[in-house]
């Protein structure tokens, strides 16, 4: 039987340097292909894992802790098929996006995104914490090339501070696993988890601080969250959706991976931490949203607001009730809605030739499909039914209330509120009637559809939510 | 006190010298070098601790090994991104 | 007796390599700060040495001190070539 | 003014960072895993003799793979960014820095193959033998022997991702066949130096490029 563990890790660097190979401009069609094969192997690993249970691949043969062991449980298949499912669209997407343009951002895409994927499918498979290292200094230099291809002024800006925030974290996620390595003569995180208890000493402490620092600085978690705006509003359209739709993931993925893991135990002490830092990016994040002048920061901010959801599960992960399963139904939703509003953003600034809001009077009739797209996403992301977000919402509130810890509930609320208020702002904008010598460039139609079905996939998502849940509950194999 | 345990403090220094100089140092360049400090620092403590007891640990040396050459990969980068930022900043044309 | 005196050695480098990271970071000179830098990337390689590491000796004298080196001098001189146009221009 | 206060806290918060880790260095217990132990009762069977590459390239040649794929991402990034090349007027060339670029060069060629061949045995390998290609490079560089690239063409495009290519075919072709990066006992140490091989000369292009694409220096129009 075919594996698809070490296919998902090799086919992406594989298509990346063949495109790198071609030259500028090329290697559209390679990846739509090899993006193809991908998301067929990540139902394929999902089916394998619902009906054998999670599984460890050791890498070289050796097993950890000498060599690096790969592991596949729910919650690494559920990113992988996000992952190849929101790459797939937006290849697509960006094949017309950068129809005809060999210089500029379109001239290195193709390889650039091929490693990005190459590190993030690398990333959702590893067990092993000096592997992740790697893949995390891969998944920053593949962002940072994204962001700053085609070397304007504020891209260029923007991605070097993307870069040495990255770097930063990057390095302090080193030192914590030099610690770790110190303490316990290894960095697999299946023989770590059963030797670390709350009695550790203070090097793990530290190590753990580290690491979760670095973790939530990568997923531009509030109040670090400063480098995020103008990175993800700088960049192209499908960069922009790659980078907030999956790769801030990558890193609250890595985060959630270690705290359940081998941080489980000293964790609890300090897990309301992260839910008040992520209720205040709700609100923040929010309140930004809907005072941005310009469309592109208006959802790099919607952004930040909904990286707060993510965070506010980690005081509610020990009690009773789904935040886990609330946690995993956010980045997908998230996922699938922000790809799609960055999707149909692309759309409106270059049928408008502008990047501000209040430009996009007369939009609703030029392009229905489209403010149907972003109406839609934004559905999702207010939480309501029948939405992923509604589901995720849901759970997360209901959690709340069944540990009795109401306040958080409240922020769930309340973020729903204020994410109407922004969504609400661009479409009432969008219905007023044009100035007369208001003139519209012609979209392609692929990218309003492609925009369109990933908007229509995370309303669908709260539907197909309890397949999500079964999956998810595929635990760590040991 | 060990050679392994003097330098993983001095690693432990360099760190945090290094963290302390990306945040407050104004200039690109001054940046770039507090981040290779800091990696150096990291990469100091991993084989440092690891050899504090006195013997040679050849795991930790290839985890170095790479890290040293992702840091030089990463100042390349962050030093390309600086010029670009300078010949942008200083003719606009070039846009 | 030479138990120690290798360890004085380690403790003489530790500080020489503190000093030239600080002075790579403080000297107002952006060039010597470049120099202090090569420096310590030499000083890095003697570390790396006295650690019985010399792959890492190796790499870190090729890439950390050369390599990285040469990067930001060039980077500083068209740094200065840039600012020198703008401001005869 | 107003900046004082948050730069004294970034201080004083190092200053925390610095002393909690003195005392968590000094509070180590004996780690409860002898990797040493274990690397070295495996030697035999990972086709080389020095301790280092059997780790760098068959127990974690997992990581090496992303390495190099880290390096060839960073030379994307460099040249994704990069803009009209920027002309120079004609450099002054140091005739001494020209003589001992052209005895030193060779030498240097030499040094690298040896450091490649070495890599089984002993300290060396093909990080060290690229670098020193690279530095080679540079060196002829800055001699005005050798001018800076723009875009590349397809030929320095294979090369630069060659050792790339051939360290994931033979990842492939062993996958294929049984694991990935599994290496076969008796085959191990022949696959590793044509890896290594492949490295050597990609790592030396790649770090040279990330110098000379950048670099101004006789960048020809």
């Amino acid at each position: 039987m075919l594996d698809p563990i070490p296919w998902l890790i090799v086919l992406p660097p594989a298509w990346a340097s063949l495109a790198f190979l071609l030259g500028p401009g090329r290697g559209g069609r390679l990846a739509i292909i090899g993006l193809t094969l991908q998301l067929a192997l990540a139902f394929m690993l999902a089916g394998q894992l619902l009906t054998d249970g999670a599984r460890v691949y050791a890498v070289g043969g050796w097993g950890a802790p000498l060599g690096i062991d790969l592991a596949a449980d729910g919650l690494s298949a559920l990113m992988l098929l996000l992952t190849q499912t929101v790459a797939l669209a937006l290849a697509i997407y960006a094949r017309a996006y950068f129809a005809g343009g060999h210089g500029g951002p379109a001239a290195w895409f193709w390889p650039l995104t091929g490693f990005l994927l190459a590190a993030m499918n690398a990333l959702f498979l590893s067990a092993d914490l000096f592997n992740l290292y790697v893949t995390l200094e891969l998944l920053g230099l593949a962002a940072v090339g994204l962001v700053a291809a085609g070397g304007g002024g504020t891209q260029v800006a923007a991605a070097l501070r993307y870069l040495l925030v990255s770097l930063v974290a990057s390095g302090a996620y080193l030192l914590g696993v030099a610690l770790i390595y110190a303490t316990y003569g290894t960095v697999s995180i299946a023989t770590l988890t059963p030797l670390i208890d709350a009695q550790a000493p203070l090097a793990v402490w530290l190590a753990a601080g580290l690491m979760a620092l670095a973790m939530m600085v990568k997923t531009a978690l509030f109040p670090f969250h400063f480098w995020l705006p103008p990175a993800h509003g700088s960049a192209p359209a499908p960069v922009s959706a790659l980078l907030s739709a999956l790769v801030i993931k990558a890193s609250f993925y890595l985060l959630l991976r270690l705290w359940l893991g081998g941080f489980e135990a000293l964790g609890a002490v300090i897990a309301w931490l992260p839910g008040v830092l992520g209720a205040a990016a709700i609100i923040w994040g929010s309140i930004q949203a809907i005072r941005a002048s310009r469309l592109k920061t208006l959802v790099a901010y919607s952004t930040v607001a909904q990286i707060g959801y993510l965070f506010l599960i980690f005081p509610l992960l020990a009690g009773g009730g789904l935040a886990y399963q609330a946690g995993a139904m956010q980045i997908v939703s998230h996922g699938l809605a922000k790809a799609a509003m960055f999707a149909a953003v692309g759309v409106l600034m270059r049928a408008t030739g502008r990047d501000t809001v209040d430009s996009l009077a007369g939009v609703a009739g030029r392009l229905p499909l489209t403010l149907f797209a972003f109406g839609l996403a934004g559905v999702t992301l207010m939480g309501l039914p029948p939405s992923g977000g509604f589901l995720a919402k849901w759970l997360l509130i209901d959690a709340a209330l069944e540990q009795g810890q109401w306040g958080w509930a409240a922020v769930v609320i309340a973020g729903g509120l204020l994410a109407a208020a922004y969504v609400f702002r661009v479409l009432r904008q969008a219905f007023l009637l044009a100035p007369p010598a208001t003139h519209f460039e012609a979209v392609p139609r692929r990218m309003e559809w492609v925009a369109f079905g990933l908007a229509a996939a995370s309303v669908l998502l709260g539907l197909r939510g309890m397949e999500l849940i079964a999956l998810l509950g595929v635990g760590v194999a040991t | 006190m060990s050679a392994g345990l003097i330098y993983a403090l001095t690693g432990v220094l360099l760190f945090v010298m290094g963290a302390a100089g990306v945040v407050l140092l104004d200039h690109l360049l001054r940046k770039i070098l507090a981040f290779n400090l800091l990696g150096s620092g990291a990469f100091l403590v991993m084989v440092g601790l690891a050899q504090r007891g006195g013997g040679v640990d050849p795991v930790p040396h290839a985890m170095v090994l790479t890290g040293i050459v992702v840091s030089v990969a990463a100042t390349a980068l962050a030093l390309a991104l600086a010029r670009r930022l300078l010949a942008v900043d200083a003719d606009p044309e070039q846009d | 007796m030479s138990m120690s005196l290798s360890l004085s050695f380690d403790v003489l480098l530790a500080f020489a390599l503190l000093w030239s990271a600080w002075r790579s970071l403080s000297t107002p000179d952006l060039s010597r700060a470049v120099v202090m830098f090569i420096v310590f990337g030499l000083l890095m390689t003697l570390a790396w040495a006295r650690l019985d590491a010399p792959d890492i000796a190796l790499a870190e004298a090729a890439i950390g001190a050369g390599l990285t080196g040469a990067l930001l001098l060039d980077a500083l001189a068209t740094l200065r070539g840039k600012r020198k146009a703008t401001l005869d221009g | 003014m107003a900046k004082a206060l948050p730069r004294l806290l970034v201080v004083l918060l190092a200053l925390l960072l610095a002393a909690a880790l003195f005392a968590a260095v000094f509070d180590l217990p004996q780690p409860a895993v002898d990797l040493p132990a274990q690397v070295a009762a495996n030697l035999a069977q990972t086709g080389v003799e020095h301790p280092v590459t059997a780790v760098l390239l068959n127990y974690r040649g997992y990581d090496t793979l992303l390495e190099i794929a880290v390096l060839l991402l960073a030379l994307l990034g460099v040249l994704a960014i990069a803009g009209k090349p920027a002309t120079r007027t004609a450099e002054r060339v140091d005739p001494v820095l020209q003589m001992l670029a052209r005895i030193a060069v060779p030498l240097m060629i030499l040094v690298a193959g040896y450091l490649l061949w070495a890599g089984a045995h002993r300290p060396g390998g093909a990080f060290q033998a690229g670098a020193v290609l690279a530095a080679a490079a540079v060196l002829l560089n800055l001699a005005g022997l050798l001018p800076a690239w723009s875009t590349p063409g397809k030929l320095l495009r294979l090369g630069l991702s060659a050792g790339f290519l051939v360290f994931l075919a033979v990842a492939a072709g062993l996958l294929a066949g049984g694991e990935l990066l599994r290496y076969p006992p008796q085959l191990a140490g022949g696959l590793i130096l044509l890896i290594e091989a492949g490295l050597t000369g990609s790592i030396g292009l790649i770090l040279a490029g990330l110098f000379l694409l950048t670099s101004e220096r006789g960048r020809s129009r």
